[in-house]
């Protein structure tokens, strides 16, 4: 179903000045998710078949302005579009993983595939942390890459979220989370299991401080991340249509034999059930993370009857060193 | 298989360190003895007259009062909770609870958990929390129960909850793998102070047929993921994730059940009256410390090179 | 169906020596429910129409031996049956309920309704509160009357509570609570309706001051009883086939036009719906309610980081005068 | 009608002594004007075009945020909740929302929430106490929903821990009813330091009809059992059990909604400033008076003769 071009730019056009002036820089590269790609001038839509220009594309945040089916965003492509722009500082951006069970699969090394992904996105490991402000509003923010492993939380993805919690601790910011996971790094076996007690175990301490956790749930988003840091938030968000759950529905037919049924695990599917607190389409993401970081970002530190801080938060000595 | 058991133990304990290249490499993976000798662990870890966490609590609270239910929505048989008398003071125990025939499978789902199941254990964890009355757990779970109703319901949510309130538990929490400690279905009652295993119990991020159907799509490959996933015991010792191995009896813990259960008992008591002695008076100052210890616990586990 | 009277008392007999020594005394009149009753020396269970010698029947708690129908109990006799003999001090028995919206109902006038239950029940109100032991267990314990206006909730229900609770904070007693109520005392209006809030907020008290709550719930119990302080409590037991809820039967049916399940609302029901701890025969309350309360009666009082108590609980000067 | 509306209002407030008999008789129930005129007061309660919870709410907090779910069942339309700005500080607002239309009244259950309305506005509480946040409700519902799923997954559950989250809440918690309270379903949100309802607005221990046939057999007798049953603001206020009438605009609040609504908010931020004056900096010692003049609040309702 072909689009007169105009129609589409005109349309684009118009939904462009919706939106501040950001947009996905035209370099940004458009292959996050295994769409036909008929070529670098047009990019067809996976669901509806749109074509729209790359750039227009870009502008609408790699949503089709047709079926509003949102593509995946590298971690890069989530961040340059969630943050004000030269705001982002990049926190343990050189960390990598170990190897504790030698894994190799198939003659493959586990060092290898990690250099694999390194090179497909750019990125050191599966998590990207750091801070910066949205909208004005000072923010610290981790977000996964699917490209990277399917975002698998290994060791380094916990510990470079908990040092971000740490920063939280040290500078009362609002923590922002932006998830997606195909699930653990097998790679690193109960490692990866642990990551889901590190990491809840920090957010017991944020949450006890008082500091707000903004959960945004993105396509897809699966298995142990899902079951720890993801859904113990202040506020869950959920990218229209993100498939997110627990176990995959594959296991889930497999072992139950029940027909699924349609919107099984959608963002919507979630909805309905009461696991998120609201579906929100990208182009509003940033004003309401903006506006519920700011409503939560009040409280007060907790104070002891006697007015000592509540609890003291042992923080390791290294949050100066940073890069 | 022994005279490899010997030697696996006698290998020293190694702290490992979570910020520097691991400095020695484990010995590779000799894929036939290894795999068996994993493989018969596994086994054993599921073997039908292996004790099971009643077995367990009923021993250690002869006056053990079950309560059931998640105030919210049912009531699951595959997960246990309660409170009773342990040596002297008065705790709360929880378990998954596996069926030892067809009918008590079937209503206890194989042991496999469905939210509800993890919500009532939630509930028992906050009511030791305002008692201050320390929580032991009895992990024996294939994984949670992968159905409609878990995803309709949230697990997920479930299993997290669940993290969150034993990471702010203000009571000693002692967990025990006694058999199967299938994934994120078994670290939902697994975040303690002191984690313990049996010496032939496993745990992993994912079965050793998961595995091997995600690695090799082919599940039969499970004794080869057993082996390459480190799943064993000694292992996760090895590793520093779990505390402490407990022995069984030769061939296994179902050839005396109770000599195992009692063994469980002595180490468990050890390690909880180790843990009470630091609280002392139990004085908020005391049990934000143990919660602080707790996290670091937690915190120091991973590998990786900066 | 008529069983050899010889029959009934053998069994009857043997399931005798399986009580501890303590039965009902035979003086208790034997009409807590409206049952068909063929004489002074025989009782007929309205569910089975098994026919039990009245003394058997005292014995055995009045559960029918045959179909194990849990007969009600007037609050004297539960009070009777569950502590220990002569233990029993009650403390604001001259509590009466005044009339503040002047309410008349058909020419009858609220405070001859009063008393009319104060006659029929020899209690002065619905709710019965003192202390006692339950197998040498000290406890404070609170028994709804059903023969009083149906166990309904007024000011005097609530006041004897919350009073109830004050002695708890004071000498660390754990509350036991024993309910049944046809719901909210509709002659006082709005002052029964916010009986729900006052005890609940009391119940708040109590568990912030870690002293336990135990509730067992009895046929029949609707309504703002059930909504507020009876399913608040650290552990929740209830009689066997007991009808609990908080919308009628016939309400339901009216407004949903649903067929209602089999055994709707039984305690049986509430159990396989996570909604109580534990379903507990009446002659195994006495053990089952004394080992809670022993193993939760443990905990320290809550102290805070300078040890100064977490909290001070206001008490109201009266304590001291209770009779 | 008005002329005794004012000779009502004239009537000294009366503080109600809890411990003696009633001083004072409240004028007899004259069957018909009385009856008629609370009658009245009903209809405009409940008229389709008063101002619902959520108009209230956009209004007071125009970049309300609203956020679903009780993060264990379902969403629920019936109960609104979300965090948003009122007069400069982080509020959580929560109401009863009755629907404008058949189709948005289905949507929303005619206002009257089931379990899992509940739990989401225990959760919002929850959130509340963790960050200090004030509640504001708007209570405007025939009641919690009768049906069948209501007590599987036990309303009555879900009521008394909304009591017990309000009890214990650490921040000022201010209660409007906007039309119909109704029972224990309003009460779940409306155990607060302040209690104030709309000039024509009711709240009942049982709606008029359900009373008219429990104490008659005969539902169409509604306007009597709402006379006898003193269910209107003025009535509640001269027992004490609410604390302010909010007048309305003359023929009541749909024929100006934005003057009620300003009316109310201007009641609402009075109430809420005054609290506030008596936390000061929000110490903890501050917060544990707070709760205690909240419990207090309700210590002091009820009459009897010792
Ligand atoms: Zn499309
Ligand atoms: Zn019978």
């Amino acid at each position: 179903m072909k689009h007169i071009v105009e129609a589409v730019a005109a349309t684009t056009h118009d939904h462009h000045h919706f939106f501040h002036r950001k947009s996905l820089k035209a370099t940004a590269p458009v292959r996050a998710e295994s769409e036909e790609k008929t070529s670098n001038l047009w990019f067809k839509c996976p669901k509806c078949h749109e074509l729209t220009y790359v750039k227009e594309h870009l502008d609408n945040f790699k949503v089709c302005q047709k079926c509003r089916h949102h593509q995946r965003l590298s971690a890069r492509e989530r961040i340059e579009f969630m943050l004000d722009e030269n705001t982002f500082v990049e926190i343990n951006s050189q960390m990598m993983a170990g190897d504790p069970l030698h894994f190799a699969n198939e003659g493959e090394i586990y060092p290898d595939k990690i250099k694999q992904s390194q090179r497909k996105t750019g990125n050191k490991e599966a998590l990207v942390t750091g801070y910066g402000t949205i909208e004005g509003q000072p923010i610290a923010i981790a977000v996964a890459d699917f490209g990277f492993l399917g975002a698998s939380m290994g060791s380094v993805f916990g510990e470079k979220l908990v040092r971000l919690i740490d920063l939280c601790l040290e500078r009362r910011l609002p923590l922002v989370t932006i998830s997606c996971s195909g699930g653990a790094r097998m790679h690193e076996g109960m490692f990866s299991l642990m990551q889901m007690a590190k990491t809840t175990a920090a957010l017991a301490r944020l949450g006890k401080a008082r500091i707000p956790h903004i959960s945004i749930l993105t396509d897809p988003c699966y298995g142990g991340v899902t079951a720890s840091y993801a859904v113990v938030a202040d506020v869950i968000l959920a990218e229209p249509g993100a498939m997110v759950g627990f176990a995959g529905p594959r296991v889930i037919e497999q072992t139950t034999r029940q027909k699924l049924p349609a919107g099984f695990q959608t963002a919507e599917f979630l909805m309905e059930h009461g696991m998120v607190d609201r579906v929100t389409p990208r182009r509003e993401l940033r004003q309401e993370v903006a506006t519920l970081a700011r409503l939560l970002d009040r409280a007060a530190a907790p104070v002891a009857k006697d007015n000592r801080p509540l609890f003291t938060i042992t923080l390791p000595k290294k949050i100066a060193n940073y890069q | 298989m022994e005279r490899l058991e010997e030697l696996k133990k006698a290998l020293p304990h190694r702290k490992h360190k979570h910020d520097t290249a691991p400095d020695e490499h484990l010995p590779p993976v000799e894929q036939s003895s290894e795999t068996h000798e994993v493989w018969a662990k596994v086994q054993l870890a599921r073997h039908p007259q292996r004790p099971h966490a009643l077995d367990y609590i009923k021993r250690l609270s002869p006056d053990f009062v079950e309560l059931h239910g998640d105030r919210r929505f049912a009531d699951d048989g595959a997960m246990i909770g309660g409170i009773g008398e342990f040596e002297g003071r008065s705790v709360v125990l929880l378990g998954q609870q596996k069926g030892r025939d067809t009918k008590e499978n079937i209503a206890r789902n194989f042991g496999m958990p469905s939210p509800e199941g993890y919500r009532k254990a939630l509930r028992l964890m906050e009511q030791a929390d305002k008692f201050r009355l320390p929580v032991l757990t009895f992990i024996d779970t294939p994984g949670a129960y992968p159905g409609l109703e878990s995803e309709e319901r949230s697990v997920a949510n479930a299993i997290a909850e669940n993290l969150m309130a034993l990471a702010q538990l203000k009571a000693p929490v002692i967990a025990v793998v006694i058999g199967e400690g299938g994934s994120g279905g078994a670290l939902a009652i697994g975040l303690a102070d002191r984690m313990l295993m049996l010496e032939n119990s496993i745990y992993s991020v994912a079965s050793p047929e998961a595995s091997a159907s995600i690695l090799w799509h082919d599940a039969a490959k499970a004794p080869d993921a057993a082996a390459s996933m480190r799943i064993t015991a000694q292992h996760l010792h090895s590793f520093g994730i779990i505390d402490e191995v407990i022995p069984e009896p030769e061939g296994g813990a179902h050839t005396d059940m109770l000599a195992t259960i009692d063994a469980v008992k002595a180490v468990i008591l050890r390690n909880l009256e180790e843990i009470e002695a630091q609280i002392g008076d139990g004085s908020e100052d005391a049990l934000e410390m143990l919660l602080a210890s707790r996290y670091e616990k937690y915190r120091k586990i991973g590998q990786w090179v900066e």
